[in-house]
């Protein structure tokens, strides 16, 4: 980083609380109400086309696509996850505000997959992101998206899904997991 | 009247050499040759029929001067035209002089640097 | 096709073969390459660089180059191959015939490490970022253990087991 | 006064519960005519207080913290510039404000602070959808001006009760009968503020990210979101008061808000994109034609 | 007295002297040649100041060899010729002492022979009183001129003596033959019994030819056109000490004999021969100058045609029909001419001995090489091209007022001519001041030096005689303010001081015209002068910024001589300040980057000043509200100066560059300031002038199209300019475009309108400059897309741009609201509709590049190089924050400013009082709409803190991330440019509109420049080079004259 310092902001994370007045309404609002970021990272996102139009129309639970980080809620890991992507999948996950909620589709980001001995497919995303709900198959079907964002709306609205909770408390050793297969961590330390 | 056509043949001969000679030496002469004739013009405007020259040198001169003699100014006036003419002259071939030797040469088409 | 005849009576063949009526290749050495190119792009029409491909033939200790034309006017396919010293990888780059073999020949670079002198961008990351390792294209280099070592454990034990003995039984594949 | 304040007040919240209704409906609709379900119409409601609730937010500097505001107040001012029913006591807003030549700069206000907000946070998306955006306005407001011209001259105030009093008497007095060329090019403008397909450019998510808003998230993003609500109902209610005739009471506002409400969805749902200069010189040609015929008209008549 | 013949006695005798001495002591030279020089001019100024102070009552005869006229040869010395026997000698002696410090060419002594035989020459011509004597001088003259040209011994040198000589000689054998027929004719030689003779009645059938002899041989020493090709080869080729001489002084000799000649043998049609070579050599030499690309060439074109004017004045002074008021005006002309040209010349040309080369661009960067040559080229050349104060601009003044008696048409060739000058002469500044290194050039300075001061001397002079002749009067206040402005340049050492001083001196100018202070329009637009100067000369606070030395004083000048315009009750007067306000602030944009741009300025002022000129040289009476039956041309024409400072389409080429690339500090004056004169001429001109024309309404919509097109079309450029400044300037134009659509409107409310965005947009684009010039002092640029994200950097100056450029689009709250208001409820009441609608895209298209101003600088990415700027200086922001207040405080009570309109109107009879009526709740109601700006601003501010307080409880835990953290496709950034979007921003809407903005004006405009250029060009080739073809061109003129001319 060196002379970028000054263009970034670099210090830890508050821990945030969960709860308030409102809880309940908040959490029925939040999972009624998910917006995905339209980042594709594998073979997964061809799936989510048919999801999120007229055939399975996922917007009848409330999801809509939006287009920057910034404004989403639930990041959909879809399918293998290179090295190389990890960096980014990071960073537009750290962009995030939370509330914010990992979906992975697929057999590669639980254990690598048909990819389990590539040179540049990790194997294990839970290492390096908290993630809410594993949808298995290769790939799943959009029915099967759909009733994996049927359980992350369940586990919302129960006040169970705080994988961004999780990332916070745990942040050092998430840190430590990405650094150790991001060589040149070209990316600033804290930052959302 | 002889004198009025040769005078002003002299001019229009020194006009035509300016106007058209491409030689610097012939056009210094054209001048010249104006210059003479101008001079010769003159002096026969001055002249009377039967007189003789405003040169006091016999007694009979004396008496009744201006009947006799010839009209005096335009002579003196070309008295000083000539040397005037002269003096212009020398001038005229002291430039051509310095021009002939900065260029080694007298045609005027190669004076023309100076245009526009 | 009678390209190969003029071909012949211009260049040093070391072999050919039609393969197909629209596919030929040819084998020239790496001397002659350059004036093969250019002459097939020039005179032939050849025009299109249609991508650079690499073999890795570890047992013979070569690699080999094939450079894939393409004439659109004639529709034929063209394949111009040669062999390197597997040992000492260098060529020169032809982004000067076509530009667009430059991202391929920084690929290659990346991925088998073929040196192409010449070329300015060969030395840039293309897909791999801080790659430390011998180039991952290489048959030598063994990917499941590099992939167990760095991306860690997957599943229970026995599963590490089994991979460990097919790494293993890579290896002894190779050393062979 | 203090009374004219809360009923204004009152008005002011109706209408950003009416503009996110409206956004429901326009969701609901848009999925039916793509035969889906699509979300409740209450969907909007949801949004809102998910992103008003959100736990953290970021800001890129001071114009970036204070956007919103003004996009949150421009729209929300101009809301209460416009009468919802003229002639009421507590519907009137406050259009003694100020006549339709404020109320037109007005509009301004809270989009251009908005845009400024937004150019601050740094994102390259963030001025392109500003510029392309007052780009289309300065084509859609061609054909607007022309119209509201034609309509102060006509009715020589600038005012919008005196608009709406002018077209008084029965349907047929409604400036939407009376001046058609003009109104037609205000309604064909109007496509344009509203930045519906085929005029979507400015927005684009495909593209440049929702465009201004591209930085912003939470609490910011539920405000500008109840603004641009609240800016939509303002500029039915304007076209109302236009050219429909104003309203004499709330129910009528209400119809006739919705009936100009469905006018750009429809519009919207089965078109394709026009690239930023095809739009620009749509403008200009067509609905400016239409409006200068209304001009000419009533140029020639005076 | 002195008597004239020891003038000549002495210097023929020293003369030889010097010859005799050479041949011994060559050194001693010197100590005969300056002192004859020296006693050559006192003796002269002596005559001179017995003839002025009344102390000679009569010319002086002197007699020669006993013979009483008209049989002895005689010399008449008048007040005329003591006068030009003093300029003559004091001409010579600044020569002889440049050539003395440079050094003579050897042998030395022979020239100073000469030098001295020249100077007699032309002293014996203009003092004989015999026309043969007159002829011999002529030939003293012609030889001694031969030899000098001819001295410097180049090859050039040589060609040009050559041809002089050969044309010489036949002009002086026609002055011999005219001289000797002449006495044939009516037997006499001396002038004066020859005038007496022939004013009494003697006629001859021949003496019209004869007298056209004399006349066209001396033509040809006077360089009329065509055959003048001699005169410029020698111009070119000579030795400029030499040029300086003829030029100067020896030429003005033949012009004296050729008026008094001219007169003795008074024939009808030699005025009409004098006017029409005059006239003709005057513009066509003018006119050749344009595309000259040698520098000493160039002067002589313009030395030929000032003669060229003198001859027209001649014709003019010859002319049986011009009234005795005006023949009083032609001879203050010719005379203030012959001074001005003899001096700014000599300057010129002594300053051209100076540079090294010949040609254009050898002469770059020469003004920064010393102070001196800078100021003696400036007003040398000033003066030559008759820009005020110096004697050439009232002399023009006086031959334009005069003229205009005569012929419109006559007015116009001299206008045109002017105007011709000013554009090549300019065209030389601009060359001359390019380039930053600093040329070599000689230091022998001192000649040129003491005849600069010599015009600078002269203006109080020249001034009291056109003030006499043209019952002028200039407010003498501002007379002493413009003077104390100049003294401040010689505070030059210490820029702090002279920032002192300035504020001191408009403090002293706030309080010297404090009665002027009323409540009308000259009042209102004083006020907004004197209270706007001296807050934004309060922003120029020197530092450590590199400003010239010239700049104060010239900024100074620019704001008295408005104030004197604005209290001008005549068209001169305003005229005169016009122009100087004119000039000022072109030497001040020409301080700046943009040299050409100040050249276009200088042409295109310089178009709409004569075109006033002209205007006002036909009005009956020069009371500015006496203007009665105008027709529309002369409007126009008195309108278009104040067009073309208001930079209206399609007179609007000159005002991006000269903007944009004028000092920073300068801009703002220029902007918020100047810009508003054009609006108080056309105001006048309004007033006063269209009022009683009958086409009033057609020509006001005209006016009104113009205004709105200015808007439109200005706006939209500034849309797609990538330079601060520079979008700034489109900006200023369009919105002057606003303020004279006001104007046309002439109806009260329009003109509040108007008066109301004079004010207000002098408030937020002085600030909006001011804060340009803070930002480029510190960025050390003004390319936009170098910039952007400075709001972390400059967090005021972002506020104080925030309000201005939300007060310059328009938008309420802010006061730049009302005017728009205002505006458009008077275009809709007026019923200028299709106006309305152009006006009403205008200002949104504003919003464009309001948005481009605020986002390229201050929003965006804060570039690398940019990290460490710092905020504004302190004066900067200290006037930034002056003028933020007006722009809030207007916002909410914009009546502070329009009550006091109202009055101002009130006094306006023509137009009667706006009609806006006002509510408790201070709201303002029009007969259209009613808008209340307290209640906006109170329901705004209230709102938006409310807004802000409710979400400060509310909101989410915000955190305040780096500059570069943005999502961005989950990428890293790697530096600001990547992120940055401030090149070509509305480049999509571009494509829409590329038809629009089509560069026509400014194609236009290089086309007539270059086409008229090609022509000049073309007929440039006239003079061939060739002698013989010159030697024809005389002998044919002369037959024509003599042909066309006869009897």
């Amino acid at each position: 980083m060196g002379k970028d310092k000054k263009y970034f902001l670099d210090e830890k994370p508050e821990k945030l609380t969960y709860g308030g007045v409102f809880r309940r309404i908040n959490d029925w609002a939040r999972a009624r109400s998910l917006w995905v970021v339209a980042y594709g990272t594998g073979c997964g996102s061809i799936e989510l086309r048919p999801t999120f139009t007229s055939r399975f129309d996922a917007e009848r639970l409330g999801m809509r696509m939006v287009a920057t980080p910034r404004q989403a809620d639930v990041l959909i890991i879809s399918g293998y996850l290179t090295v190389k992507t990890l960096k980014r999948v990071i960073r537009v996950y750290e962009q995030m505000q939370s509330p914010k909620y990992v979906v992975a589709l697929g057999a590669c980001p639980i254990n690598g997959g048909m990819y389990y001995d590539s040179y540049n497919a990790i194997n294990r995303l839970d290492l390096y992101l908290p993630v809410d709900v594993w949808i298995t198959g290769c790939m799943p079907r959009p029915e099967a998206i759909l009733a994996g964002f049927k359980r992350l709306q369940e586990l919302i609205d129960s006040g169970r899904a705080d994988g961004w909770k999780k990332y916070i408390d745990n942040l050092d050793r998430y840190r430590e997991n990405q650094k150790k297969i991001i060589k040149n961590w070209k990316m600033p330390n804290y930052n959302w | 009247m002889a004198f009025f056509v040769s005078s002003i043949l002299l001019i229009l001969i020194g006009l035509y050499a300016v106007l058209v000679k491409r030689n610097i030496m012939k056009i210094v002469i054209g001048l010249s040759l104006m210059d003479t004739g101008v001079n010769l013009l003159i002096i026969s405007l001055g002249f009377i029929r039967g007189r003789t020259a405003p040169i006091i040198n016999t007694r009979d001169l004396l008496v009744n001067t201006s009947s006799k003699v010839v009209d005096p100014l335009p002579q003196a006036l070309v008295l000083t035209a000539i040397v005037i003419g002269v003096a212009v002259t020398a001038v005229a071939l002291s430039i051509v002089m310095l021009m002939y030797s900065k260029k080694k040469t007298l045609e005027i088409d190669e004076y023309k640097e100076l245009k526009w | 096709m009678e390209v190969l005849n003029r071909l012949r009576e211009k260049f040093e063949i070391t072999g050919d073969k039609v393969q197909r009526d629209d596919l030929a290749l040819v084998e020239t050495t790496g001397k002659d390459l350059i004036p093969v190119l250019v002459y097939l792009k020039t005179y032939e029409g050849f025009k299109t660089l249609v991508m650079i491909s690499c073999v890795d033939w570890m047992e013979k200790g070569k690699f080999q180059l094939s450079y894939n034309l393409w004439n659109p006017e004639k529709k034929k396919n063209i394949i111009v191959k040669i062999f390197l010293d597997r040992e000492n990888p260098v060529f020169q780059t032809i982004y000067k015939i076509w530009p667009q073999a430059e991202v391929y020949e920084r690929e290659i670079h990346e991925m088998f490490g073929v040196n192409f002198e010449g070329n300015p961008t060969q030395d840039e990351e293309l897909i791999l970022e801080d790659w430390e390792e011998i180039p991952p294209m290489r048959r030598d280099f063994n990917t499941l253990r590099y992939s167990m070592e760095k991306f860690g454990e997957r599943e229970p034990k026995s599963g590490i087991i089994i991979r460990k003995q097919i790494s293993e039984q890579y290896d002894e594949w190779r050393r062979k | 006064m203090w009374a004219k304040i809360l009923y204004a007040f009152l008005t002011l919240i109706g209408g950003i519960a009416y503009g996110l209704l409206l956004g429901g409906i326009s969701r609901k609709i848009t999925a039916r005519m793509q035969n889906r379900r699509g979300p409740t119409v209450w969907q909007n409601f949801i949004d809102l207080w998910k992103l008003f609730r959100k736990k953290t937010a970021i800001s890129h500097g001071v114009m970036f913290y204070l956007a919103p505001m003004f996009r949150l107040v421009g729209g929300a001012g101009t809301f209460l510039l416009v009468p919802v029913v003229v002639g009421s006591p507590y519907l009137s807003n406050f259009s003694f404000g100020g006549d339709l030549i404020v109320l037109m700069y007005f509009m301004v206000l809270g989009c251009l602070g908005m845009a400024l907000g937004a150019a601050e946070s740094g994102h390259p998306h963030a001025p392109i959808g500003v510029t392309r955006g007052l780009s289309q306005m300065a084509g859609y407001e061609l054909p607007f001006i022309l119209s509201v011209i034609v309509l102060m001259v006509a009715d020589k105030t600038a005012t919008l009760e005196g608009i709406v009093r002018a077209q008084q008497g029965g349907i047929l007095h409604w400036h939407l009968f009376t001046h058609p060329f003009a109104a037609a090019a205000a309604f064909i403008s109007l496509l344009g503020m509203m930045t519906s397909y085929p005029f979507q450019v400015v927005l684009a998510p495909q593209e440049i990210a929702v465009g201004p808003p591209t930085e912003y998230s939470s609490t910011f993003l539920s405000y500008m979101f109840s603004g641009r609500s609240v800016f939509a109902v303002a500029k039915y209610l304007l076209f109302m008061n236009l050219f429909l005739g104003g309203a004499s009471n709330l129910l009528w506002a209400f119809v006739k808000t919705f009936a100009i409400f469905l006018w750009p969805l429809f519009i919207t749902n089965v078109f394709p994109r026009l690239r930023l200069e095809q739009s620009v010189l749509f403008f200009w040609t067509w609905p400016t034609f239409l409006g200068l015929v209304d001009l000419l008209r009533i140029y020639l008549v005076r | 007295m002195v008597n004239p013949i020891l003038i000549i006695g002495i210097t023929l005798g020293s003369a030889f002297l010097i010859g005799i001495v050479q041949a011994f002591r060559p050194r001693w030279t010197g100590w005969i040649f300056y002192p004859t020089l020296v006693f050559d001019f006192l003796a002269s100024a002596v005559n001179l100041y017995g003839f002025l102070s009344g102390s000679i009552g009569k010319p002086i005869m002197v007699k020669i060899g006993g013979f009483p006229p008209p049989v002895g040869i005689n010399l008449l010395v008048g007040k005329a010729e003591a006068a030009l026997g003093t300029l003559i000698f004091a001409v010579a002696l600044l020569g002889a002492y440049h050539w003395g410090r440079r050094g003579f060419p050897q042998p030395q002594g022979k020239i100073m022979v000469l030098f001295l035989l020249l100077a007699l020459g032309a002293a014996g011509i203009s003092f004989t009183g015999d026309f043969f004597n007159l002829f011999v001088f002529v030939e003293i003259t012609s030889i001694a001129s031969y030899g000098l040209v001819a001295s410097s011994r180049r090859e050039e040198a040589l060609e040009a003596a050559f041809k002089y000589m050969v044309v010489g000689s036949i002009s002086s054998t026609f002055i011999l033959l005219g001289v000797v027929f002449l006495y044939k004719a009516t037997g006499s030689l001396n002038m004066l019994d020859i005038g007496g003779k022939i004013a009494g009645g003697f006629s001859s059938q021949v003496l019209g030819l004869i007298s056209l002899l004399i006349l066209a041989g001396l033509l040809v020493e006077l360089e009329v056109f065509p055959i003048n090709g001699w005169a410029l080869d020698i111009y070119q080729g000579a030795d400029p000490v030499v040029v300086a001489l003829l030029a100067g002084a020896a030429v003005k000799a033949f012009y004296l004999v050729y008026l008094k000649t001219a007169s003795y043998l008074a024939l009808p049609s030699f005025f009409k021969l004098s006017l029409i070579f005059g006239g003709g050599t005057y513009l066509v030499s003018q006119f050749f100058a344009w595309r000259q690309e040698n520098a000493r060439r160039l002067l002589g074109y313009s030395s030929v045609g000032q003669l060229g004017l003198l001859i027209l004045a001649g014709g003019l002074l010859l002319s049986p029909s011009l009234p005795a008021s005006s023949r009083a005006m032609v001879l203050a002309a010719v005379v203030l001419l012959i001074l001005n040209h003899s001096f700014s010349k000599s300057s010129l040309f002594l300053l051209a001995d100076n540079v090294k080369g010949e040609k254009l661009e050898d002469w770059k960067g020469v003004l920064s090489s010393s102070p001196v040559f800078r100021f003696s080229f400036t007003t040398s050349v000033f003066s030559v091209a008759g820009l005020p104060p110096f004697p050439g601009f009232w002399a023009k003044l006086l031959l334009v007022m005069a003229a205009a008696r005569f012929s419109p048409w006559l007015v116009a060739l001299i206008l045109a001519g002017a105007l011709a000058e000013v554009v090549y002469y300019f065209r030389f500044f601009y060359l001359v001041s390019l380039g930053d290194k600093k040329a070599e050039v000689g230091n022998n300075l001192l000649a040129p030096l003491v005849a600069s001061l010599f015009l600078v001397g002269a203006v109080p002079l020249a001034y009291k005689m056109a003030a006499d002749k043209l019952s002028l009067t200039l407010p003498g206040g501002v007379l002493v303010l413009l003077g104390l402005s100049l003294l401040v340049y010689l505070l030059g050492f210490s820029r702090l001081l002279q920032w002192l001083a300035s504020l001191g001196l408009v403090a002293y100018g706030a309080y010297l015209l404090l009665p002027f202070l009323k409540a009308d329009l000259s009042g209102f637009f004083l006020g907004l002068i004197l209270a706007g100067a001296a807050v934004l000369l309060l922003a120029t606070y020197p530092g450590a910024k590199n400003l010239s030395s010239s700049f104060y004083p010239a900024y100074l000048v620019v704001v008295f001589s408005m104030a004197g315009l604005v209290l001008s009750t005549t068209w001169f007067s305003l005229f005169v300040f016009w122009e100087i306000m004119s000039w000022a602030s072109f030497l001040l944009i020409n301080m700046g980057r943009g040299k050409k741009a100040a050249w276009i300025y200088a042409v295109l002022s310089a178009a709409g000043a004569y075109a006033m000129l002209g205007g006002i040289s036909l009005l009956p009476s020069p009371y500015i509200s006496s203007v009665k039956s105008p027709g529309p041309w002369l409007a126009l024409l008195l309108s278009l100066g104040f067009l073309v400072k208001m930079a209206t389409v399609p007179l609007h080429i000159w005002a991006r560059d000269a903007y944009g690339e004028s000092p920073d500090d300068f801009t703002p004056l220029l902007s918020g300031i100047m810009s508003k004169m054009g609006v108080f001429g056309s105001a006048l001109v309004f007033l006063y002038v269209v009022i009683n024309l009958s086409s009033r309404s057609s020509f006001n919509y005209l006016l009104g199209w113009a205004g709105v097109l200015t808007a439109f079309f200005m706006t939209l450029l500034a849309v797609f300019q990538e330079d601060l400044k520079k979008l700034l300037a489109y900006s200023s134009v369009a919105q002057v475009g606003y303020i004279l659509l006001g104007l046309a409107l002439f109806t009260p409310l329009g003109w509040t309108a108007a008066l109301y965005h004079t004010v207000n947009h002098f408030f937020f684009k002085g600030l909006l400059f001011v804060a340009a010039a803070g930002i480029v002092y510190r960025v050390g640029t003004s390319y936009l897309p170098h910039m952007g994200g400075l709001i972390r950097r400059m967090p005021l100056t972002f506020f104080a741009s925030l309000l201005a450029v939300i007060a310059l689009a328009g938008v309420p709250p802010l006061s730049g609201f009302a005017g728009k208001w205002l505006l458009y409820t008077a275009l809709i009441e007026k019923g200028w509709i299709f106006i309305a609608v152009v006006a009403f895209l205008a200002s949104t298209l504003a919003f464009l590049y309001s948005f481009k101003i605020l986002h390229a600088v201050f929003l965006g990415q804060l570039q690398e190089e940019n990290c460490e700027v710092r905020e504004v200086p302190i004066p900067v922001a200290v006037v930034e924050i002056i003028l933020l207040i007006p722009l809030v405080v207007l916002g909410a009570f914009p009546r502070l400013i329009l009550d006091p309109i109202t009055r101002v109107l009130g006094k306006v009879t023509a137009l009667g009082i706006p009609d806006l009526k006002y509510t408790k709740t201070l709201g303002v109601v029009s007969r259209l709409g009613h808008w209340n700006a307290l209640f906006l601003m109170v329901f705004f501010a209230g709102a938006f803190i409310l807004a802000l307080i409710f979400f400060a409880l509310t909101s989410a835990r915000v955190k305040l991330v780096g500059q570069m953290d943005v999502g961005y496709s989950g990428e890293v950034p790697r530096s600001p440019e990547d992120l940055h979007f401030g090149y070509g921003m509305y480049d999509h809407f571009r494509r829409a509109v590329k038809w629009l903005i089509y560069p026509l004006a400014t194609r236009v405009w290089r086309g007539i420049y270059e086409a008229l250029g090609a022509v000049a060009e073309m007929g440039r080739r006239i003079y061939t080079g060739d002698t013989n073809t010159y030697a024809a061109y005389v002998i044919g003129i002369s037959l024509l004259i003599l042909l066309i001319f006869k009897g």
